[in-house]
């Protein structure tokens, strides 16, 4: 459309400018996403591995596990067992031999799988690809403006996210294994390498959550800056997107909780390295074990909120446009989410109610945990709102901005269920848990990444995603994931504890064998339903079906660039004349008006 | 979902077992009519050829109706809450007078029970301790002294409805009153260590006679 | 946070409160957090130890006045480079160049008393391992040591750059975004001093 | 609407304080114990503080840019 002087400089760089060490918000939004999109597979894999440990106990894995005959009699059978021979032989202790023997998983070993899927799903993955993709990519887009305040710190942003995830990928191969102490990283089994028998893991991972923190410092600085400072002429902020004003609050968040797990962190690795004992109470003149706990979930629960509200912005945008309608009470769209925002940061002791606290604190923090329940109504009637008397297109986004709805719905419910302190006290540190974080987190974010990559995938790349494949891929997704983790709340409530490697061992679990292996069944049914998503995604980055310029006939500012968006983003940055969601005005002939259209001019049909 | 609940043989449990069910029916009841609104939407409201959406902003009358009745519900329930969490975990609330005293103290990967003897008094000769095992008569208030010698771990006994972390370097108060006899298991429920899973020890509830006789073994009189 | 702001900005238009400027605002709630995290650890040991320092470490004397004198000099810097803002605002590089010299010295003459007293401690008996009296001790004051060095590297990077006559009355972030950190690591301090010190 | 909203906010301050009292036991005394009022206060600190430095960075903003948009008024 408009090819002016800033499209121009594209050209003149070099490859290393443009795609590594690029500034642009968009590449940088791009590499995050891939960087996402790696990082979600490794920590997938992790949870494909205890998977198979809790629906088989100490039977060795597929495939690269041993054979029965080798277990029994030594006799090699299969080329997985001509391994094993060989690493036995060997006189190196081999990392296999210590991690999994004859490919059965250790209790160890199992502990640092489930702490590090935990991690690397929230830190690498939810977070980079939420915040750090759809940010940096959609904010200046959306809000009218060439780029991000300080595109150097953008770039650093990126590079430190990197450098974390390869401190956190190296603590795979230290010796006495990666961290083993759970994501939330408890006290004093975290602080003292004599209880968990991790030397470096531990510390590894204290250090990258660190250099993660700066990245995110860096990155909200940018977010926030921006968005206050830079928004196209006529962009109000009660203009703005709901996805922009989710990503705002978001940065906000991340602002103000990371710092103080950075400084839990440096505590931590105090204890472990220069002797102190803030979090070692046996120890004499030592601190408290609760200490931690209290300075992570302080932490810990912004974060949760972290993980859901851009996920919810995105909903809202995507059922907006295929409900060709404005957003169901915009305002208090986004009131809700302040007031989500808000709650967050008064609710963190809902984590430790059965760990020794002061009942009566217990009692204050179920009040407001329980006042969370109030927005998150809120949004979720205002989404059926938004689809009443709408004109729903079933595009692939939408199936998946409604299976965001439909998650979020069964995950809120079941939280009533924690928040609820004498309901807490059976189901607290069971699967349960494990069901309502997987669907918030799963259910909910990833549900929205995937809605949001199919959505704005033609404005990056200037391609459609095959359709048929992203059908399949969500539905697939859809059902293996309410299979996955729906009946883990009947574990829960038959009071299956979380983190335990053998259920089996326990007289009163026994009756779960069968539905763990369910489980265990369609966990791995929902991975392979991913390799899907990634072919798609590269496949169509290349050979994807050539898409117009606004091809769901979007009003947000992103689609006025053009495609694919150059340096600059636009050629004359718009000015904004209406809100976001003017979806099928009255007296229009088309159902759609841009933001940027003046008043009363015609429609251009956008391509 | 409901039946897969263990037993319960606790006094308080049943306080647990009723908010559960309160909020199992009541969240299935809004799942049942949000899930419901959504497919009726997604039939009714679907494209059709000509057919343009109704350009809806929003409305205030709504917002405040359902602002104010998830208002309104979760401080009923709250209210519901209040007294069953401070009966169960409030050490002011506990009944007087236990029948029973026994300190409980988690370390990797064992529980240690140890019971003060005849003299009541912790730290004197004729205490007991017991790996593993711990004995109570039925229907008798029992007074737990939880604490840990390493690291944090969870006193979880499903069939009473009742989970306390037991922390290093501290005294928690827990009580409970086991309604019938048999033998429960006591997992660890808080992450401890590469022993986690498999940390296990075991509530004896006695009859009230099996236990005099359990106690006339131990200190013969 | 800014309500509505229903006034049209052109492209041209400088925010009212420039990019940089807002930058440092933001990293400084950064950094009130971190802060936060170490001052909430240091209320959980300070108020739930009955007698502080604990009994083990009776005899060791916190040096009170010395550190009194020192956060004179500390705050007497926010002054001086409260000066240096206002200078370059005049466009006197002269005097932002000597104000500015004279904060940085003032900030290094606060890190060597700061780390005499430490040297002096250290020989008392008081270390990072001596319990959590003297690991919340040496966590928290270094914590804010480490911002001061930082931001005393910070103002001689700004002295450096005002020497090479980057800066002139249109034309002075450089200074202002040091201003902001330097007066917030200098306001800090007081509330550890009285935190540590003397409660 | 902003009075409903008032009324919402009242009952949930009626809330948090019913909590309170409902636990209030004058005769208690472990709930004095040093280490639990040490963690309150913390508590108390950190619940606080995110509210004061977004108060007052927001605030900042806030009146720069009310300044900036009277000006042209003028």
């Amino acid at each position: 459309m408009h090819d002016t002087e800033h499209a121009s400089h594209d050209h003149e760089e070099s490859f290393i400018r443009k795609y590594i060490f690029s500034l642009d918000h968009k590449t940088i939004g791009k590499q995050f996403l891939i960087y996402g999109l790696i990082m979600f597979f490794v920590g997938g894999g992790l949870a494909l591995l205890f998977r198979w440990q809790l629906a088989y106990p100490d039977e060795p894995l597929p495939i690269i596990g041993a054979s029965q005959q080798y277990l029994d009699e030594g006799e090699v059978v299969t080329g997985a067992d001509r391994m094993w021979e060989r690493i036995y032989d060997s006189d190196k202790e081999e990392w296999l031999e210590t991690n999994m023997p004859s490919g059965v998983i250790t209790p160890q070993f199992y502990n640092m799988l489930f702490t590090m899927h935990a991690t690397i799903m929230v830190f690498f993955v939810v977070v980079p690809i939420l915040v750090g993709a759809f940010g940096n990519f959609l904010i200046p887009l959306m809000i009218g403006t060439r780029d991000m305040a300080f595109p150097i710190l953008n770039m650093l942003s990126f590079w430190l996210a990197v450098l974390a995830a390869i401190v956190m990928a190296v603590g795979f191969f230290v010796p006495g294994g990666h961290a083993a102490a759970g994501w939330t990283g408890y006290a004093p089994l975290s602080a003292d390498p004599q209880w968990t028998g991790v030397e470096w893991g531990q510390n590894l991972w204290a250090i990258s959550l660190l250099i993660q923190g700066f990245s995110s410092l860096v990155g909200s600085i940018n977010y926030i800056t921006t968005i206050i400072n830079m928004r196209a002429p006529g962009m109000t902020l009660f203009r703005m997107p709901l996805v922009i004003w989710s990503l705002f609050i978001v940065a906000i968040l991340l602002l103000l909780a990371f710092p103080v797990l950075s400084s839990a962190l440096a505590l931590l690795i105090f204890d472990r390295l220069a002797g102190t004992t803030f979090f070692s109470a046996t120890a004499e003149g030592g601190g408290d074990p609760l200490l931690w706990q209290h300075l992570f979930w302080f932490f810990g629960h912004p974060e949760v909120y972290i993980l859901i509200l851009p996920g919810m912005g995105i909903a809202s945008e995507l059922i907006a446009v295929f409900s060709r309608k404005p957003v169901f009470g915009y305002r208090s769209m986004v009131w809700a989410m302040i007031a989500i925002a808000f709650l967050g940061w008064i609710v963190w002791g809902h984590h430790m109610f059965q760990s020794g606290m002061r009942p009566g604190l217990g009692s204050i923090f179920m009040t407001t945990t329980m006042l969370i329940a109030v927005p998150s109504a809120i949004k979720t009637f205002n989404w059926l709102g938004t689809m009443f008397r709408g004109s729903i297109r079933f595009t692939t986004p939408m199936l998946h901005g409604i299976a965001f709805v439909s998650m979020f719905v069964i995950g809120g419910l079941s939280g009533i269920y924690m928040a609820n302190t004498p309901v807490d006290i059976f189901i607290h540190d069971t699967y349960y848990i494990v069901a309502h974080i997987h669907y918030v987190v799963f259910g909910g974010s990833l549900f929205a990444i995937f809605g949001g990559i199919i959505f704005w995938f033609p404005k990056m790349y200037g391609r459609y995603m095959n359709d048929a494949l992203s059908k399949i891929h969500f539905w697939l997704t859809f059902i293996a994931f309410n299979c996955t983790f729906f009946p883990m709340h009947i574990l829960g409530v038959g009071g299956h504890m979380r983190r335990i490697s053998n259920p089996q061992q326990y007289e009163f679990l026994q009756g779960f064998e069968g539905m763990n292996i369910f489980i265990t069944m369609s966990a791995f049914t929902l991975g392979f339903a991913q390799l899907i998503l990634v072919f798609n995604f590269f496949w169509s980055m290349y050979k994807g079906k050539v898409a117009e310029q606004n091809p769901w006939h979007v009003n947000t500012l992103e689609w006025e660039a053009p495609t694919p968006v150059p340096h600059g983003n636009f050629g004359q940055i718009p000015t904004v004349h209406r809100g976001p969601y003017e979806y099928s005005v009255p007296g229009e002939e088309s159902d759609w008006i841009p933001q940027a259209q003046p008043e009363h001019a015609p429609a251009t049909s956008g391509d | 979902m409901l039946q897969w609940l263990p037993e319960n043989v606790s006094t308080f449990g049943q306080g647990v077992d009723n908010l559960f069910y309160a909020i199992y029916y009541l969240t299935l009841v809004v799942f049942i009519l949000v899930m419901g609104t959504l497919i009726v939407f997604l039939i009714k409201y679907r494209h059709q050829e000509g057919k343009k959406a109704d350009y809806i902003e929003g409305s205030t009358t709504l917002e405040i109706a359902w602002t104010a009745a998830t208002t309104v519900i979760v401080f009923v329930l709250a209210m519901f809450s209040y007294p069953q969490w401070n009966n169960i975990k409030s050490p002011t609330q506990f009944p007087e007078n236990p029948d029973v005293v026994v300190q409980v103290s988690g370390k990797q990967f064992n529980w240690d029970m140890t019971y003060p003897g005849p003299d009541n008094e912790f730290g004197t000769d004729d205490d007991l301790e017991l790996e593993n095992e711990l004995h109570v008569p039925v229907n008798a208030v029992v007074h737990i002294r939880l604490t840990s010698i390493d690291v944090i771990h969870s006193f979880f006994v499903p069939q009473l409805r009742l989970k306390q972390d037991a922390l290093p370097n501290r005294f928690i108060n827990v009580w409970f009153e086991a309604t019938k006899a048999g033998r429960y298991e006591i997992p660890c429920a808080e992450l401890c260590g590469f022993g986690h899973s498999g940390m296990l020890g075991y509530l004896n509830v006695h009859t009230q006679a099996d236990y005099d006789a359990w106690v006339q073994e131990r200190w013969p009189q | 946070m800014m309500a509505q702001n229903n006034v049209e900005m052109r492209e041209s238009d400088r925010p009212p409160l420039s990019n940089a400027r807002l930058g440092v605002l933001v990293l400084l709630g950064a950094e009130t957090m971190l802060f936060s995290g170490l001052i909430g650890t240091f209320l959980v040991f300070r108020v739930g130890n009955v007698t502080w320092p604990p009994p083990s470490h009776i005899g060791i004397e916190l040096p009170r006045v010395v550190t009194g004198i020192n956060t004179a000099l500390l705050l007497l810097s926010g002054y001086t480079m409260f000066q240096a803002w206002r200078a370059i605002q005049k466009d006197s590089v002269k005097q932002l160049r000597n104000w500015l010299l004279i904060t940085g010295m003032l900030g290094l003459l606060f890190l060597g008393v700061q780390g005499s007293e430490w040297v002096q401690l250290i020989r008392n008996g008081l270390t990072l391992q001596s319990g959590v009296y003297g690991g919340i001790f040496y966590v928290l004051i270094g914590c804010h040591a480490v911002h001061v060095l930082s931001a005393v590297i910070w103002v001689f990077i700004v002295f450096g750059m005002a020497m090479a006559g980057r800066f002139s009355a249109s034309r002075y972030t450089g200074v202002d975004t040091c201003t902001i950190y330097w007066i917030f690591v200098v306001a800090l301090w007081p509330i550890l001093y009285v935190l540590v010190y003397l409660l | 609407m902003y009075r409903f909203f008032f009324w919402v906010s009242l009952l949930m301050v009626v809330m948090l304080i019913v909590p309170t009292y409902l636990e209030a036991c004058p005769a208690c005394k472990t709930l004095d114990d040093p280490i639990g009022k040490g963690f309150n206060w913390s508590i108390l600190f950190m619940m606080a503080m995110p509210f004061a430095v977004f108060g007052v960075i927001g605030g900042t903003v806030y009146l720069h840019y009310r300044r900036a948009n009277r000006k042209p008024m003028d």
